[in-house]
């Protein structure tokens, strides 16, 4: 079996007094495709969020690649650079240009060489289809287009782990499609270790080997993804499923 | 020696007389807040609308006034007015009125941005029910322009407080005017009496203008925090 | 005499006043910034005592007037052996005014950067001091600009409050005239006139400038 | 520059005086008079620490306003805006310690003087200032529109000056020794240094023997003539002997006599 | 016949130098549900908010119940009267509550008694769920909950169209089949005449008696409803119709 790349043991979270996940265990291999489904405020971004420190948590581990992380800022710092995130806000940075962008980390963080680091951006972008727009500034971008790039500037640190949050969510329904067929392409092509939270359930039942659905912050049910979406064993999942197309 | 100096204050009336001082200081700042606040507010209404010329000539004023430094306004309405526009108001009815339309012109700056900034949406959604300009303005833009705006307008009143210090030029008898009495006339007995009575005007602007300050930032604070959850 | 004459008969001194005024805001302004840019840092990086003793500064500085402060540096102070001269006082207390106004400039800039772009750098693995370096401070610092832009015109203005220690700048200059030729019209004119060149362009430029950084910062 | 001061003919400032002003009938009918009057200024006009307004000056003021049957209301005023108070109509009548010079006589019209001054220079006995040459390139601190830096301004241009806007200002300042010296009216100047036994007024008198008196708006007759008239009758009274003992001379040192300071 | 509610005439719009609506014609009857479709950038907000006077327009004419607009704000604000609108973002006031937010066009602009238009609000907020939120602000109320308080308050002035621009397009995906059925049961049972622009497909082939297809500001197609989901006239329909569901 390929190797356990994060685990998660016994995660508690609370928002001061608010407790928002409960004792969340689950385990992700490499080359696994997980997508995290569940109503809304059922805690699904605050769970990829603490998987690299965003958020604190207050009780329980993350283990990533054998190795339990002692959450210190600094400790999670490192390990930020080997798991990449995508959030729903296209957060480029608006002072630099598209390829400063990409290069901010694998140069500053990882101080790879800035050649080497540059020809790995450019085969990335191309990929994207977005090679010619190195350098123009995110402003002049569409929101699928700064998708793209935001994807590509996580996926410039070699990343063991991507993690997606809603990254369609914020984009105009015709873009979508681009966006998503990059993540298809690295889940299937490139054999990425991924999880994915998404609205898009015909994406998510496509991409997913395994699904976690969360309600009011615990895992209700994790189940193989084509079984998941034929017949989940939790009513509330039927429910979900049924509330989520028209 | 420093110790005997601050008895100064507590010679005959002294203290009696600065609290005295403080207090014209207080009453002036106050109706010309209340008077250029409510102007302020007309103002800044005003300069949303489509006219033109109203704008320009609303856009100018609010220049002046941003323009000529307090001091300078002080002393143009105090020897200029009475002489050009036969126009003659005591010393602290000039300050007021100095300070009220300085407070008018800021204020309008104020409320204009505020208004700009509710969410298009919010005036369009009001257009869409067939809300009149005036309706809108009343039940949907002012409102929620006021909350908007808090923060700025508290800053203003501490500055306006803080600016009257300059009222002594125009021999008002403000707290620091009534100071610089006290200072000559104990001059001789106490010599380090200038620090203590300076110090304690400090000290009663700083206690007067802290607690606003403070609010307006906590109010800050609080909307910011809304704005990013 | 006439109108006129009276101008320019006291033109050369209102020349001096002028590049008195313009040399104070100049020298005042340029201080204030490092001071209000010092205790932003501070703040930001919250280093133990000396973040703090700069939150005070801040708030002592803020909420009391120049005219007071001044009295305080040019009249009390030297009572405890501790004398500057006019102009000295006079920049030392605009600095100290204005490094507060300054301080909030900044940091008004630095909170205005939003919490995804800073969770998105931390994202990438990029250290505190990377963040503030790439992420935090080239945008905080064109967000603080319509704060500082404004500041500026303030302070310069705040100049006319030095009068009260008796430095020759413009309004001392206009006051004087007028107490000892009593033409207060045309020194007043001449005083108005004086402001207007300096701040009148400025605020055109700050404005103009506003504009184009803003037009660069948004957009994302 | 220099020349123009006492050159000046100030006819805007003249023309613009006909208007605005209070006649004897309307202060009597207001039943108050506006007096311009300085809060800093001891002995001759200041505020003591129980608040009341006292000095030479005030005693005068309240005389005239007793005279007329009128009550008295102050206007404190600073040295360089006395005769805008008057053109401005903010008040009827100044008794601040107010010299008769050939400039203000052009933009306000004075009574008969009550006082005798000269211009003194005062300076800390380690350092005494004994001559107008040893200021030459040093700073000398005056008042705003007073006559001492009307003097050095156009007599002594080479000069220094430091110029405040209050008496309390110029004081602390020299205190302070942010200049070689002080010029202000020799009186108290001699008042000044009583209390203050480290300074000395190194010189006596500079400048032309100069006159105090009450000023009216330009053109109030009415006024004018009444003030003439009761400054006679209080001379004749000798009341300005009283108000000179009771309020001047507890200030004044040997130095200074009755004669120096009050006319006959 | 059922008569004509709207119709538009050879209506043209610019943004200063920008042609974004050509020769728009077209024309409604009562009763009649019209779903607006087309890529994003079509014209397609541009072309409602024309209809309530909240755009102007440089060309053609806005006919309503048989009577020329002219195109004043004093006329449009008659005109708004009897034409809602819904908007994307929830735009409640977040200054009133639920309830003065919808009294405050019958009540300030109708001039109908506050006791009757709160019985008749009332019953409106009773048809959405809602019945327990009138005295509450916006701000304490999720998304769907928001959305359909301003379709309520849009109801409320008796309106004889309405206007829906994308309105589920803010919303988390499970609220927005609640949203979608208070607009279908305004379509089936309410006979209201409305134009609806909408991003879901099914929705749209659900509710709509006819489907106006715009691209780039031209009326590409005018199709009934049912063959325009089947087979539409046009390829860019096809590709569009396409690129929607994954
Ligand atoms: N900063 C915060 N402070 C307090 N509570 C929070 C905070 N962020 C989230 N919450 C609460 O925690 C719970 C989980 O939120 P979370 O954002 O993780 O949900 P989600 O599943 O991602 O929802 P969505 O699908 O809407 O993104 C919610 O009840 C939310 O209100
Ligand atoms: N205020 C404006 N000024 C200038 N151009 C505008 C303005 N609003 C919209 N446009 C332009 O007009 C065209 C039509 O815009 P509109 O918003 O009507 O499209 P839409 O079909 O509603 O798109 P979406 O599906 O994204 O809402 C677009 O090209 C847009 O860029
Ligand atoms: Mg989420
Ligand atoms: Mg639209």
């Amino acid at each position: 079996m390929a190797k356990e790349v994060i685990k998660v043991a016994n995660l508690e979270k609370y928002y001061q007094k608010r407790h928002v996940l409960h004792e969340i265990n689950f385990s992700i291999h490499e080359g696994e495709v997980v997508t995290l489904l569940g109503p809304s405020g059922s805690g699904k971004s605050t769970l990829i969020r603490c998987l690299n420190g965003l958020e604190p948590y207050q009780k329980g581990d993350v283990i990533f690649n054998g190795e339990k992380v002692v959450p210190t800022e600094k400790n999670w710092q490192q390990i930020r650079q080997k798991i990449g995130m995508v959030f729903q806000s296209y957060d480029l940075f608006p002072n630099l240009t598209v390829l400063e962008n990409i290069l901010l980390g694998p140069v500053k963080v990882q101080h790879q060489s800035r050649e080497e680091a540059k020809v790995n951006a450019e085969r990335l972008l191309a990929q994207v289809g977005l090679q010619d727009y190195e350098n123009v500034y995110p402003r002049q971008l569409s929101g699928g287009q700064k998708q793209r790039i935001a994807i590509v500037r996580a996926l410039a640190l070699k990343p063991e782990l991507m993690l997606f949050d809603e990254v369609t969510a914020s984009l105009d329904p015709e873009m979508v499609r681009g966006v998503l067929n990059i993540i298809s392409n690295l889940a299937q092509d490139s054999n990425m270790t991924m999880i994915v939270v998404t609205h898009e359930m015909n994406f998510a039942q496509q991409i997913a080997d395994r699904v976690l659905f969360l309600e009011d912050g615990h895992i209700l049910e994790q189940t193989k993804g084509d079984q998941f979406f034929k017949q989940p064993q939790t009513d509330r999942a039927k429910a979900f499923l049924e509330s989520m197309d028209f | 020696m420093a110790h005997s100096g601050i008895n100064v204050l507590f010679e005959g009336r002294n203290l009696i007389r600065l609290f005295g001082g403080l207090w014209t200081t207080i009453e002036i700042a106050a109706v010309a807040l209340i008077l250029g606040l409510i102007l302020g507010v007309i103002l800044g209404v005003l300069r949303t609308f489509q006219n033109r010329l109203l704008r320009v000539i609303l856009r100018l004023y609010l220049e002046f006034f941003r323009i000529i430094p307090t001091v300078v306004l002080l002393f143009l309405f105090y020897y200029i007015l009475p002489k050009q526009m036969g126009l003659n108001l005591l010393a602290n009815e000039v300050a007021t009125l100095v300070f009220a339309l300085w407070t008018a012109a800021e204020m309008s700056d104020i409320v204009r941005g505020a208004l700009i900034s509710v969410p298009q949406h919010q005036r369009e959604s009001g257009m869409a029910i067939g809300l009149s300009r005036w309706q809108l303005y009343r039940y949907v833009l002012i409102p929620q322009a006021v909350s908007l705006e808090l923060p700025a307008t508290i800053n203003l009143v501490t500055r306006v407080i803080k600016t009257t210090s300059l009222l002594m030029l125009i021999s008002v008898m403000d707290v620091i005017n009534v100071g610089q009495q006290v200072v000559e006339a104990n001059n001789q007995k106490y010599p380090t009496g200038v620090f203590w009575v300076y110090g304690i005007i400090f000290v009663m602007y700083f206690a007067i203008d802290y607690p606003l300050s403070w609010w307006a930032k906590r109010m800050d604070k609080k909307r910011l925090e809304r704005a990013n959850g | 005499m006439g109108s006129w004459q009276i101008i320019q008969q006291s033109l050369p001194l209102f020349e001096k006043g002028f590049v008195l005024t313009l040399w104070l805001s100049f020298v005042g302004i340029i201080g204030s910034i490092i001071v209000g840019l010092i205790c932003s840092l501070l703040k930001y990086f919250q280093v133990p005592v000396l973040g703090r003793l700069a939150a005070i500064y801040v708030e002592i500085s803020r909420n009391t007037p120049l005219l007071v402060q001044l009295f305080f540096l040019y009249y009390a102070f030297p009572v405890f052996g501790f004398k500057l001269n006019a102009e000295m006082c006079g920049i030392v207390g605009l600095i100290f005014l204005g490094g507060s106004y300054m301080s909030e400039g900044f940091n008004g800039g630095f909170d205005g950067v939003s919490k995804t772009q800073v969770e998105t750098g931390k994202a990438i693995g990029l250290s505190r001091l990377q963040l503030a370096r790439y992420v935090v401070f080239p945008q905080g610092f064109t967000l603080s600009v319509p704060a500082l832009a404004a500041n500026i015109i303030f302070l310069i203005k705040e100049t006319s409050i030095f009068t009260v220690i008796a430095i020759p700048e413009l309004t001392n200059t206009a006051l004087d005239l007028i107490g000892m030729y009593y033409r207060s019209n045309e020194y007043l004119f001449m005083l108005v006139i004086g402001y207007a060149i300096i701040l009148i362009p400025l605020s055109i430029i700050l404005t103009i400038l506003e504009k184009r950084v803003r037009y660069g910062t948004f957009g994302n | 520059l220099s020349g123009c001061g006492s050159s000046s003919k100030s006819s805007s400032s003249a023309s613009s005086t006909n208007k605005g002003q209070s006649t004897m009938q309307q202060i009597k009918k207001r039943g108050t008079i506006r007096i311009a009057v300085f809060g800093d200024l001891p002995p001759y006009g200041w505020v003591n620490k129980q608040g009341q307004r006292v000095g030479y000056d005030l005693t005068l003021a309240r005389q005239i306003a007793k005279d007329l049957k009128v009550k008295p209301k102050f206007v404190q005023v600073n040295a360089n805006n006395r005769v805008d108070a008057l053109n401005s109509n903010k008040v009827d009548l100044v008794l601040a310690n107010f010299t008769v010079t050939p400039e203000r006589k052009q933009v306000v019209d004075f009574a008969s003087p009550y006082m005798k001054v000269s211009v003194g220079v005062v300076s800390p006995k380690t350092k005494p200032i004994t001559k107008a040459s040893q200021l030459q390139g040093k700073n000398l601190i005056v008042t705003k529109g007073t006559t001492a830096e009307n003097y050095f301004t156009s007599k002594q241009p080479n000069v220094k000056l430091l110029k405040f806007d209050s008496k309390t200002q110029q004081f602390n300042a020299l205190k302070n020794n942010r200049g070689a010296a002080l010029a202000d009216d020799n009186s108290y100047l001699y008042a000044w240094v009583k209390n203050q036994p480290k300074y000395t007024v190194g010189i006596k008198s500079i400048g032309p023997k100069q006159y105090i008196a009450p000023a009216v708006k330009k053109g109030n007759k009415s006024l004018l003539n009444y003030t003439n008239k009761e400054i006679k009758t209080l001379t004749d009274k000798g009341f300005f002997k009283k108000d000179y003992n009771s309020q001047l001379k507890p200030y004044f040192g040997k130095e200074v006599t009755p004669q120096d300071i009050i006319i006959k």
